[in-house]
């Protein structure tokens, strides 16, 4: 039976919810449910589990770019069919799993996945993301596919692990990095709480098409909408329509949410910011926020260069610096803030200074600091 | 094979060893009009520095108030195979195993009703299909429900797609089967999944154990976290084998092999709370003073493991900026067993729905409406005791709003008598 | 010449500020005045600074009660003639100290100062307030001169010194505590960054004399004083006044300071809050404000057995408790509050939950606790 | 000699070790009416449980706005002596040293003209003489002036009286002359002392090291810490008395005389930046980690001393919560020297001021004018350049005012131009 567009109710299934997770996993893994007992990190990308019950699952994981064509998840599948059984996973991260149930099943499965690239040159495959390492950037849609965004995702996250290759590859790393990218202020995934994270903003304050306001806005929204408060009711020319006290804006964009005649999109006012610091496990220290770095970086396509090299900065700064199990928030706060600007040699601006509802809480209440 | 526009810019993002999705969007773009345009309009932002789609527009399948994301670019005139561009979430199996078969399936139908683009997977969890127009939609969502069986996830002020953290599956560590619960709540809240009721969006993550490998605590109106409450097993002689270098620190996380691991240094004076101590022989954990930050276990997984006594922590109001800034979640319910069928876990969560419902202003999430009203009608409404875990520290202001129940005559004092003491 | 009420401006000295520090100091201070090399309490009380020039300085500090009459003032003045060449001083505390020159001199002068007692018996100078004991309490005025407590303050200090005598006296504690009480939230003192803190608190809203707010009030000041925007303009049988909100109300007094036709003061409402685990130095951890302990206890004149019992009862937990060098707040960081409020045997309530402007910054956003 | 009025309750409080403010008040109420009356007053509200005295009213000296605060009981009915008990604030001498000679003298204007009764002292720093008639106002503060070469204190909406620690005068670790600063800017700023022209009240404290023994930190919206830029100045030889036992450890503050320290876990364990090594001989500190929290110092005075590169921090915006909440003052100027007479950190006074004049709400404190406007304004208009030195993190939210100075085309964007690339 297909669809019948004349009868679109008839036979109508809804409410299923996703199918059972279970009739998902390979053997090995329905198995020992429940068992494992330990696991360790064979080499970059390749891990072992081991089951109370003596069953031994190896994972190999590779980078998985998140934006994939039919055609490469059918290559996925056509690896997973000839190593894996016909069984694979995705992870938190986007990344991809292919488990076999037998090391030496291993190797094979390894060359194959390295074997594959495309055409002009990139793998396909790129085998790591584990431990100290860093893993793959959680991102959004960027120009791909979202209306709000100041920034592109897929294309920044590429010139990034270009850049980070082979910490992706490797595991040098103090502790593990999680970078993550947004390409708003919505932060579409945990960009708040990463270790490096890739902002998009804008810096212009929307401007009002008077004429479609009325029509296309519900104008108390997008009044209610603003964290500042900053927009207010105004007439123009007889149109119902709204006036932002551009003073008060702060470009968060969630006016234009609501309204879609409220644009903020600008060459030269969009850009990248980036931020430190986040971590969400609960390991040793505490979930925290990810803190501002830099506060503004043009857009700089197709591989923004200053993006990359400010990142890579960052990175080596804290690879050198930190000691080991210290994720890069916990290496900051050992060190101080004063001391991160210093040998990151950021600079130190007036928009790393809150402003906001509880800017109180960050201001240095104490005389202790770093000269 | 030429594709239609020149793409210079995006010619660059072929290199480097990464993998490039415009290499995989090029390749597929040679028999998809669709990505060709795309390509295209990509090619025209990264010239322009600006997106080129309009703002969202409202399309669906019939019965349902999410799961499809409208989009229109705003250059049809140039690019006339994307003039319609919506995004299908398709509710992802719990921690997102799959056979080749089910992602084989999806490919098929994508391949000819949609773009032949995906996302595996976007962020809240949902598998992806990018880019179709709207007469495909309901063929799409038919065929998922009746040739996949699969089904939407949420989008617009629904719940979420629930998702989770591999959990038992593969991972020694998890307190939690965390797929059982989220395939659970995912089933028991279709009606909220798919009709949106809420003042806003509401999402579920659960991970199995404090390690949040979801990301559940920043990302999760209501988080649900593995725990325990008994002692952490230890397995001395691993202990040994560690310092003795026996065994890679770490899970090998650094990838040093097997190398002598200072417990003093590495896992004794990281631990939050100093409640290790070790002698050189013999790991000692006071576990009244453990806080299940998993390091020690994290660093010696041979050796340590958690509890057996397992159960979650239900910690609520995590979401990013908009519109009050971005909230973590936080703890509600120290600790609450887990298990089928959740009965304790859904009263609370129809009691906390129905206050949100009640209190909650349009677009507010859960944890806004917590801040702006206080965690104490919160509390009272889900009908839980305050309880100090629940907080980093007492208040440090003085403006406490004392309940006039407690105080001998209420609210009311008496000016006449007041003023018969008191001359003005 | 004396002061004319006729022509009160003649020969009229104002804005002198006050007389210059330096006549007052002993001979051994002015002559080693920033030359001090290093310090040691040899008893309670009593301390010894050694400077680079070899020369010494020993003090006995006695606890001051600061509200004291000239009579008192002036036994302190016969004392420092005897044994101090006339100088004296008095410490950011209220306590008093002697100093001398020479340490044959302390003894006797120490001995001078046990051997005065007032007739109903208590000691007037007892000589303690040093080192990792506890010092005099900080307070205000209380029932003796201001308008807006919620509790007394100088008996409340007595009542609480005479229980924590020994304290004073002796340096058992694990570091130094500092006590502290204000009569209402205006907190006139450190209260809000002490070891333990105890707050006049009211409970029931202000009442209302529209008769008289227009008169003695500026309603505009009023509502602008209330912190949740409690209180709007209203009118009562035609007469210009306001109404309070009182699900609002949080009972801080302020639209009374501004407006005393809004009186709150009542015995049922009006009663001591307890505080703990603020801190002013910035040793080892930096400044912190005290938080809330127990949010009530009635007023119980004469001598506030509830109040007295529970401060005993928080510091005798911490002395049992706590490292040393660790201050109240460090230690409750260390053990957890869900432990202090275990071993304090307080109860945890709703008004310990932050509700304001902050709130938020107070919750537990990680799943680290203890059960 | 009995007293006008029975206190059986007050009575209670002449119990106990401690000295007994009852006994020393009875004790002049024998000669003092206004005592006798106040015992009364005080019984009557511990009777009561109130307080009985009327809401401040404005009394004062010619041609000052403060100094006095105004109060009348409110049963003048019962205890007619203490109808006026108005307090007069005198300011203490800086670090409050006196001789009995200016002392006595003062108990002799307030045994004539006054109750007799006083604090010694206020919670700000001045001697409070508590409880005169309207009448002798000016009397007595002409002969404070005249005699006593002695001035009223602050009160209002001005800056209040200025206080300090002891500093140098007999402490070692002091890095300012405390007494001279205070004094200096007390005279230097009689006019603000004494005609409030303030949004609020202002109030300076001064502490010679980060011990902060004025509590400068918690009380003064404008707090000046002393510190220091070089090396922690070490006796390598005393370390190792008090390692040995040979002296006692913090300046015997545990009573406990010589005995061994634990310099590893008594000093470098508690260091908070743990920037320094004892290898049981030899003490290292990393200077440049240190952040001058005065621990190890307060530990080891006979080994270890302040640098002698000395200055101040400059905190702003202490206070108590009234009406936003409290606040701890915050780092404003990381480093200054502070030497006579003084110019650069009264400039910026001037610049502080004139901005919180400018731009403060009636009745808001500095630090609240700060908080609403913003950090940067405030810089701004001291003209100091951001540090991080002055906050603890970063901004975490992302709602950054961009200055539109520093963006191409500053806020505009053409529309047509947009709508031109971008249809709508
Ligand atoms: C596969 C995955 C779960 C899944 O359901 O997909 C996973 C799997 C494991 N995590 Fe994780 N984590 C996964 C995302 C996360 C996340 C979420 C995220 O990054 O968005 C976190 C929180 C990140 C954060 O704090 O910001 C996370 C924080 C941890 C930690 C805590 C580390 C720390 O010190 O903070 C551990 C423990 C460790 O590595 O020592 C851990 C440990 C592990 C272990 C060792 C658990 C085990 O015993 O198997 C797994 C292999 C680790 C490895 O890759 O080195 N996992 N892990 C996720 C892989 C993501 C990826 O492809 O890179
Ligand atoms: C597709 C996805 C990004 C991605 O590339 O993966 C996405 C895309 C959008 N998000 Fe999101 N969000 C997506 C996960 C998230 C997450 C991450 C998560 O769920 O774990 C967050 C942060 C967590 C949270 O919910 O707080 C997130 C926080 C937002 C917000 C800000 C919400 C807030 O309370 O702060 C908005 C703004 C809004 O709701 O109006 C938003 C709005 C949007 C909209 C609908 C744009 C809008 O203004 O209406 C985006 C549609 C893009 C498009 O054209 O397809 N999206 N959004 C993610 C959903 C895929 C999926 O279903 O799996
Ligand atoms: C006399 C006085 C200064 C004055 O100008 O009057 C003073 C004098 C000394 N203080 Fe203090 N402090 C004085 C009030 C304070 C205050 C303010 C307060 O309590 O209101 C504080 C901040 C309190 C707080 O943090 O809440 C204070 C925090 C310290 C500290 C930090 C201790 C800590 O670990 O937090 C030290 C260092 C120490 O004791 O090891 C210190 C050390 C000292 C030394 C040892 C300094 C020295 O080398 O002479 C002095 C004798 C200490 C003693 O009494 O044991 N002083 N000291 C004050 C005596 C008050 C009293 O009568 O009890
Ligand atoms: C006398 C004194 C208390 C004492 O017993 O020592 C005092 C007494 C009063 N204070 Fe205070 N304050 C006194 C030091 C303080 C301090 C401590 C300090 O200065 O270090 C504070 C906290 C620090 C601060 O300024 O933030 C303090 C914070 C307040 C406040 C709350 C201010 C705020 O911004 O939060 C008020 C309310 C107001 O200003 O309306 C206040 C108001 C008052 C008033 C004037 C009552 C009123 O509502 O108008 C009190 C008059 C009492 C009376 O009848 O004598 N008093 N007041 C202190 C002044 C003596 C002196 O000059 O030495
Ligand atoms: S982060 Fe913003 S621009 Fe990016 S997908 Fe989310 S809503 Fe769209
Ligand atoms: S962008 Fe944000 S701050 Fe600016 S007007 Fe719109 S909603 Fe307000
Ligand atoms: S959250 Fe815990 S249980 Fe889940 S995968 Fe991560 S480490 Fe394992
Ligand atoms: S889990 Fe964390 S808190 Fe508990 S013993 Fe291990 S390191 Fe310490
Ligand atoms: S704390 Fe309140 S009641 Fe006490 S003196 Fe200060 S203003 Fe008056
Ligand atoms: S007491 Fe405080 S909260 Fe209550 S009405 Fe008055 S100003 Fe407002
Ligand atoms: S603040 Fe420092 S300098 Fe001043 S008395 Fe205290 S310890 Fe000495
Ligand atoms: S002063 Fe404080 S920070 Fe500096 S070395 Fe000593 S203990 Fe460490």
């Amino acid at each position: 039976m297909a669809f019948d567009p004349k009868e679109p109710m008839k036979d109508r299934i809804t409410d299923i919810g996703p199918p059972h997770y279970e009739q998902f996993f390979p053997p090995v893994i329905k198995d020992n449910y429940g068992k494992w007992k330990y696991h360790e990190i064979l080499e970059p990308g390749v891990l072992v589990h081991v089951s109370e019950t003596g069953a031994e699952v190896y994972t190999v994981r590779v980078g998985g770019v998140r934006l994939m064509s039919v055609d490469f998840i059918r290559e996925v599948c056509e690896i997973a069919d000839k190593h894996c059984d016909g069984y694979l996973r995705f992870t938190t991260r986007n990344n991809i799993e292919f488990m076999v149930d037998d090391k030496a099943k291993v190797q094979p499965l390894m060359d194959d996945l390295k074997s594959r690239k495309f055409e002009a040159g990139s793998n396909k495959f790129p085998i790591g993301g584990t431990g100290a390492g860093i893993t793959n950037i959680v991102h959004t849609q960027g120009w791909i596919h979202c209306h709000t965004p100041a920034i592109d995702a897929s294309g920044i996250v590429k010139a990034v692990l270009d850049e980070l290759y082979d910490d992706f590859c490797g595991m040098r790393m103090p502790a593990q990095v999680r970078i993550a990218l947004a390409c708003c202020l919505n932060m579409c995934g945990a960009v708040h709480c990463s270790d490096i994270a890739i902002l998009g903003v804008h810096r212009k304050p929307p401007f009002i098409e008077h004429e479609r306001v009325s029509q296309v806005c519900e104008i108390p929204l997008a009044i209610a909408a603003c964290p500042t408060a900053a927009i207010k009711p105004s007439k123009v020319d007889d149109m119902k329509s709204v006036a932002v006290n551009n003073e008060r804006c702060m470009f968060c964009g969630n006016c234009y949410t609501m309204c879609p005649a409220m644009p903020m999109t600008s060459a030269e006012g969009d850009g990248v910011a980036l931020w430190v610091g986040g971590k969400v496990s609960n390991a040793r220290t505490v979930p925290s926020f990810s803190k501002l770095a830099v506060p503004y970086i043009p857009n700089e396509p197709p591989r923004w260069p200053t993006t990359v090299k400010t990142i890579k900065k960052i990175v080596e700064t804290y690879a050198s610096d930190a000691n080991r199990y210290e994720r890069v928030g916990e290496w900051i706060n050992r060190i101080g803030w004063e001391r991160f600007f210093e040998k990151t040699e950021l600079e130190f601006r007036h928009e790393h200074i809150d402003d906001y509802r509880l800017a109180m809480t960050t201001w240095r209440t104490t005389t202790q600091f770093k000269w | 094979m030429a594709l239609k526009h020149k793409t210079p810019l995006l010619d660059e993002l072929e290199k480097g060893p990464w993998p490039s999705f415009v290499s995989d969007v090029k390749q597929i773009a040679e028999r998809k009009p669709m990505c060709e345009d795309l390509l295209g309009l990509l090619e025209q932002s990264y010239v322009d520095k600006e997106g080129h789609w309009k703002h969202g527009g409202i399309v669906g399948v019939l019965g349902y108030g999410g799961g499809v994301i409208g989009r229109y670019c705003d250059r049809p005139d140039l690019f006339p195979e994307v003039a319609h561009f919506h995004t299908m979430r398709v509710n992802q199996p719990s921690s997102k195993f799959y056979t080749t078969d089910v992602l084989k399936g999806l490919c098929d139908i994508w391949e000819k009703r949609g773009s032949g683009l995906t996302n595996m997977h976007g962020s809240t969890g949902d598998i992806i299909l990018l880019g179709t127009v709207t007469d495909e939609l309901e063929p799409i969502f038919y065929e998922l429900t009746h040739d996949m069986n699969m089904d939407l996830g949420g989008s617009g002020s629904n719940m979420r797609t629930p998702s989770c953290c591999l959990g038992k599956a593969r991972c020694e560590w998890s307190c939690l089967d965390t797929q059982a619960i989220t395939n659970d709540i995912t089933h028991e809240f279709q009606d909220e999944l798919h009709r949106p009721a809420f003042p806003y969006k509401f999402k579920f993550k659960t991970s199995g154990c404090p390690n949040d490998c979801v990301a559940a605590i920043a990302r999760a109106d209501c988080s649900i976290i593995g725990t325990w409450r008994d002692k952490i097993r230890i397995d001395q002689e691993a202990v040994g084998a560690y310092a003795a270098g026996e065994l890679a620190p770490n899970g090998n996380s650094f990838g040093t092999g097997p190398s002598t691991l200072d417990v003093q240094k590495e896992v004794c004076d990281l631990c939050p709370t100093r409640c290790m101590e070790w002698d050189g022989k013999t790991l000692k954990i006071w576990d009244e003073d453990c806080t299940r930050c998993m390091h020690c276990i994290n660093v010696m997984p041979r050796a340590l493991r958690p509890g057996t006594d397992t159960g979650a922590t239900i910690l609520c109001g995590g979401k990013a900026p908009i519109l009050e800034g971005a909230q973590l979640s936080s703890v509600i319910i120290p600790f609450m067993k887990m298990e089928e069928p959740y009965e304790e876990f859904k009263d609370f969560v129809d009691k906390m729905w129905d206050w949100w419902m009640e209190e909650g202003k349009n677009r507010e999430r859960l944890g806004e409406t917590i801040q702006r009203l206080g965690l104490r009608n919160f509390l009272n409404a889900t009908e839980i005791e305050p309880d100090p875990r629940m907080i980093n520290t007492p208040r440090y202001n003085p403006y406490i709003f004392y309940d006039p129940a407690d105080v001998p005559g209420g609210w009311e004092i008496d000016g006449k008598a007041f003023r018969k003491r008191h001359q003005a």
